[in-house]
């Protein structure tokens, strides 16, 4: 059973005590904490930059208890957090929601951007569980290809599939591309995506033509991170309680939504 | 579930239990509601919307506190015309009362919005009193008895629902607004929304959330909420619905016996969404136990010589 | 222990280390005193005394709430005749500031048992205005800025000791009382008395207090009496001592940042009476930590831009 | 470690289930309660009778999860107490305090009156971890002597000394006067004692008089339990929080105060 949300909310501050740079928008922020230090994979934590906002991340590593949140800088805080050095002070919250499950056999999984975080999180985990580890990775341009040493000491070579969109390395086309032949050719028993939503929903369509399972992690607005102020709602579900990682099933109930619209700040929906 | 002990008529409401979802609380679409319709709330409140779209403040707008949160989440909302939308929607997949709150900041934009609602179909408005109005910024409509009635009239005149208003607990004399409230129309009363509270932050030295201030809620306000809903009822015969820490079956009798007829149930979905199930069931067992045979025979039973 | 960094000098008292005994807690007795100051307490202040005996309500006088608890002890008290002796005593034994709470039913009174406390060697006096006022039964006087101003009047003239005024957090604006106190002759506020509460029991059906209704303290309390110190810090520039919820360092620094110069500690005893000493501790470090060469040098701090 | 007080602090209701006559004054009332099932002999609980009082009472017996009180009817409360049957309603806080040390060797046990019963409770445990086990009681009357049997089926006959003022049972004398010669005589370990306070100070003239380890239980007004109130205070202690057990020692710190005088309702010293 996981924590109740509650018993993971008291705001921590603790100290940055390495940032590395992962890409030339894309930047990994390390910091102890004792509640994220026992999370797993596809759980995430809300970081407060104190005086500017509040944002959740994916939790991407908890080794020896240091905690890794890799962040691309696209708005107001994410920039903010970017400008910060070792020794800058933090709030956590969390880790909040539910995680990947444990799958065996062989596995595959996708992502996209950001995204790749808690996919590499899972990795190192199922690693020694797996018959089969296969990874496929997708950005704008090489230099934005997070993780692929670290994915590439996991996975075997023939098993890892990049794309960028400009050719710069890899296949030159999105993510989506290469699976549909790649599900068509190789069975799996499970597969796993997390990246933008546009993204999941394409990897859903062919996951659900072929009947395969799969467990896709969603990004919503988020608030509260405990499961009440409903910002972060699809369909019946909240990402931030009953997700952020949803599987077939519910993936099928909210198809009006994944992909097509969410709730903004004022609690309208908005297309995508 | 819908068992002749549990169901309740509030207000000219017919509610299966006596159980709520709180205002705020997953509270801007259709799908949430049914869900936790489903999860055996018996009557759902939405979140509080006014004449135009908010929203609402930046991040934090929620810190724990001990046995509680902090929220100031600003009232992030739609507006009325989207949300009328929703409330329609809501009224084909429900089966239990969707109450609508709303808010505005004067009694014209309070009436407009809350004509809005019950014309798309809302089965009562529950009148948000706890924000800052704009000609005396900062201070509460809900602080004073004078704009309190004001607005209840003004709303009353405009829709032919039921109207409840909704109390703030930081006065200084909470039955002084009931009775302003009850006088001008109210049809009942829930007691209450959020305590004021802070949360400062030692290492960084600043408040945490993006408003500084925010409100309490959560069990560490039960004994607070309880109080002002014991002296109300002390007062006036009027149809109380507690709110403020309700987590379990025993808080709902708690309430109940203080005088309220149903409890709205906030903070303690976080922990756990079945909460309206478990405490209806809970609630259930008290009334067998202490042969009672509905809900309204313990209401107000703790005033009692 | 009395560094110079953690010793303050508060409205003209001085004091070893910012947190003091809060009124009612183990408050009768010179003994007592002395071993809460040998537990580290920066200053001690007295149980509420008035000008006659009281016995006090019947128990139960004390119920567990989450995170804190409700009280209606009725103040009992021997009256300030026999307690001049205690205070003489006290004065003897005690190397810190000893603060004589009184209260009383009109502002004559108050002012008599003031006098009686200053002479007898209190080396401040501080108003408990929480208790009912007999013209106006079940209002407290710390609800009304008249009543408050004449009787802090009043007792100003009688003493030439440093006043401090006790403030209500049942109050529907707390800075309206700040500055009726300050404006009123007082040297110095206590930020902040307990929230008025009730304990239902399911079972018995009854409210478990003799006295039905108390006053919620602890931690759960905290969010709410950090705000009243902000909100009169945000205003004001008076002397504030913290109080309600402070059981570690970190609770009484957020007093700090909030703006108290000080902190009393009250239901935290219960658990650790050398709750004095691991706070006092704790700010030490902080202040280290911070470079703070002193106390005073992180009081208000939350308030910058 | 003993638990917080504010833990065990939280009001539980409860039935009676059995109520046992002791003597014509005194009564056993029965009752189950989870916390209160884990309380060492000397701890106290406070029994709330609704809508009555609630008053502190010492802890008799735990044995199979069921609580035992033993209570003299002696003004309002007990009385109101007295009249209550299996089944009636009562509300429980607890247990509060320290308890009595655990001594090995040659024990003495000394009760007076209702302070029979935590002494007893103290036999059970110690019966089998002694070399000999003593006990001295005192009552009135023969009627009013508590517990005969059951401190006779813990203690060898020639161990187990009784008085009465009357005459009616036993030497008739206080309970303090056999027990000069015995401490003369015999050698002991570890010397327990309740009772009133005049007798407990008598008591302890008698151990300090021969530097004997001596462990009393007080009783005082008890409004909080938890030591917070000050109604108990003696000295520089709470009855209720830093005893009700007290070592020679704190009985030394407190002899200006032991059978003199103690705090009433309104907070003043009030003269035995
Ligand atoms: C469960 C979850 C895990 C996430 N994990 C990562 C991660 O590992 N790495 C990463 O770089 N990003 C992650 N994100 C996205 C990240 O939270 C946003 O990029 C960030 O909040 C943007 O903030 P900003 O102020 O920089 O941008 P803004 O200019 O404020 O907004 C840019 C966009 O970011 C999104 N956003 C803004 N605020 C929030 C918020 N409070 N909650 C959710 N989305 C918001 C909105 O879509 C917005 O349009 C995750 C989001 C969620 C919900
Ligand atoms: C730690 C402790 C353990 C005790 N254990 C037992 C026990 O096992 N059996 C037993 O019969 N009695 C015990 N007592 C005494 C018992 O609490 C009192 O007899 C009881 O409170 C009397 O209440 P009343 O209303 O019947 O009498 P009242 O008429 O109210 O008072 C009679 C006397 O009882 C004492 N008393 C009254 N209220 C309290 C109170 N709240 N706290 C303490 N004393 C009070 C006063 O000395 C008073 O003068 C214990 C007391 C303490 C402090
Ligand atoms: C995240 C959050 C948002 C809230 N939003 C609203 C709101 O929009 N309108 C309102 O009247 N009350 C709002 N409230 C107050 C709740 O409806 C309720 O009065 C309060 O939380 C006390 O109940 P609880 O302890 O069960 O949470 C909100 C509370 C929380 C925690
Ligand atoms: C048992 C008890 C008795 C109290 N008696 C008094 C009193 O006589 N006068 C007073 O001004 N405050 C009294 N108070 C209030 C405290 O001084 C304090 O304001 C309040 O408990 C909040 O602080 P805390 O959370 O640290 O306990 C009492 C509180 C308790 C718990
Ligand atoms: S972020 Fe508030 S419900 Fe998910
Ligand atoms: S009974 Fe309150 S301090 Fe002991």
């Amino acid at each position: 059973m996981l924590d109740l949300p509650t018993a993971n909310n008291q705001l921590r501050t603790t100290q940055l005590v390495q940032v590395r740079t992962e890409s030339p928008t894309v930047k990994t922020f390390m910091f102890t904490d004792r509640l994220c230090s026992k999370a797993k994979p596809g759980q995430f934590l809300m970081l407060w930059i104190p005086g500017i906002d509040e944002i959740p991340l994916s939790i991407m590593d908890t080794s020896n208890g240091v905690i890794s949140v890799t962040v691309k800088a696209v708005g107001d805080a994410t920039r903010h957090l970017h400008n910060l050095a070792p020794g800058a002070t933090v709030g956590v919250r969390g880790p909040f929601g539910n995680s990947f499950t444990e799958s065996r056999g062989r596995v595959l999984l996708v992502g996209g951007g950001t995204g790749t975080a808690p996919l590499l999180f899972l990795a190192k985990q199922l690693a020694s569980k797996t018959d089969r580890l296969s990874f496929v990775e997708g950005a704008k341009t090489a230099s934005e290809l997070l993780f692929v040493k670290e994915v590439g000491g996991i996975c075997q070579e023939k098993n890892i599939i990049t794309t960028t969109e400009d050719g710069t390395a890899g296949l030159q086309c999105l993510v989506t591309q290469p699976l549909a032949s790649l599900l068509d050719k190789e069975k799996f028993d499970m597969i796993y995506v997390c990246g933008p939503e546009i993204m999941v929903k394409r990897i859903f369509e062919l996951t659900e033509a072929r009947k395969l399972p799969i467990e896709a992690s969603l990004e919503r607005l988020m608030r509260c991170g405990i499961g009440l102020c409903g910002s972060c709602v699809i369909g019946k579900y909240r990402v931030c309680r009953d997700g952020p990682v949803f599987n077939a099933a519910q993936l099928r109930e909210m198809k009006d939504e994944l992909g097509i619209s969410k709730i903004g700040f004022d609690g309208s929906r908005i297309p995508f | 579930m819908e068992s002749n002990a549990l169901s309740i008529d509030f207000a000219g409401l017919n509610l299966p239990n006596p159980t709520m979802l709180a205002s705020g609380i997953m509270g801007y679409s259709a799908e949430s509601f049914h869900r936790i319709a489903k999860s055996g709330a018996g009557a759902v409140v939405t979140k509080s919307v006014g004449s135009q779209p908010r929203t609402g403040y930046a991040n934090p707008t929620v810190v724990q506190a001990e046995s509680g949160i902090i929220n100031a989440m600003g009232l992030p909302n739609p507006g009325i015309d989207v949300f009328t939308e929703e409330i329609k929607f809501s009224k084909t997949i429900l089966r239990v009362p969707i109450i609508v709150s709303v808010f505005g900041y004067s009694a014209e934009d309070y009436a407009a919005v809350a004509k809005k609602a019950a014309d798309a179909g809302a089965d009562a408005v529950e009148l948000n009193v706890s924000c800052p109005h704009v000609k005396q910024t900062g201070a509460e409509i809900g602080q004073s008895p004078k704009l309190l009635a004001e607005i209840v009239q003004q709303v009353k005149a405009a829709i032919n629902k039921p109207l409840i208003v909704k109390l703030s607990p930081n006065v200084t004399d909470i039955t002084v607004l009931a009775q302003a409230a009850v006088e001008a129309g109210a049809d009942a009363l829930t007691a209450v929304n959020t305590l004021r509270a802070i949360a400062i932050d030692a290492e960084t030295q600043m408040p945490i959330l993006a408003n500084k201030k925010g409100g309490l809620s959560g069990a560490c306000m039960k004994p607070v909420a309880l109080r002002c809903v014991y002296d109300i009822a002390d007062q006036y015969e009027v149809p109380i619905i507690g709110c403020g820490g309700v987590s379990n079956w025993r808080d709902a009798v708690e309430f109940l016996l203080a005088g309220a007829s149903a409890v709205q149930i906030g903070t303690a979905v976080a922990d756990d969404i079945e909460v309206f199930q478990s405490i209806t069931k809970g609630v259930e067992n008290y009334l067998r136990k202490k042969n009672a045979r509905s809900v309204k025979d313990i209401v107000g039973l703790a005033h009692r010589k």
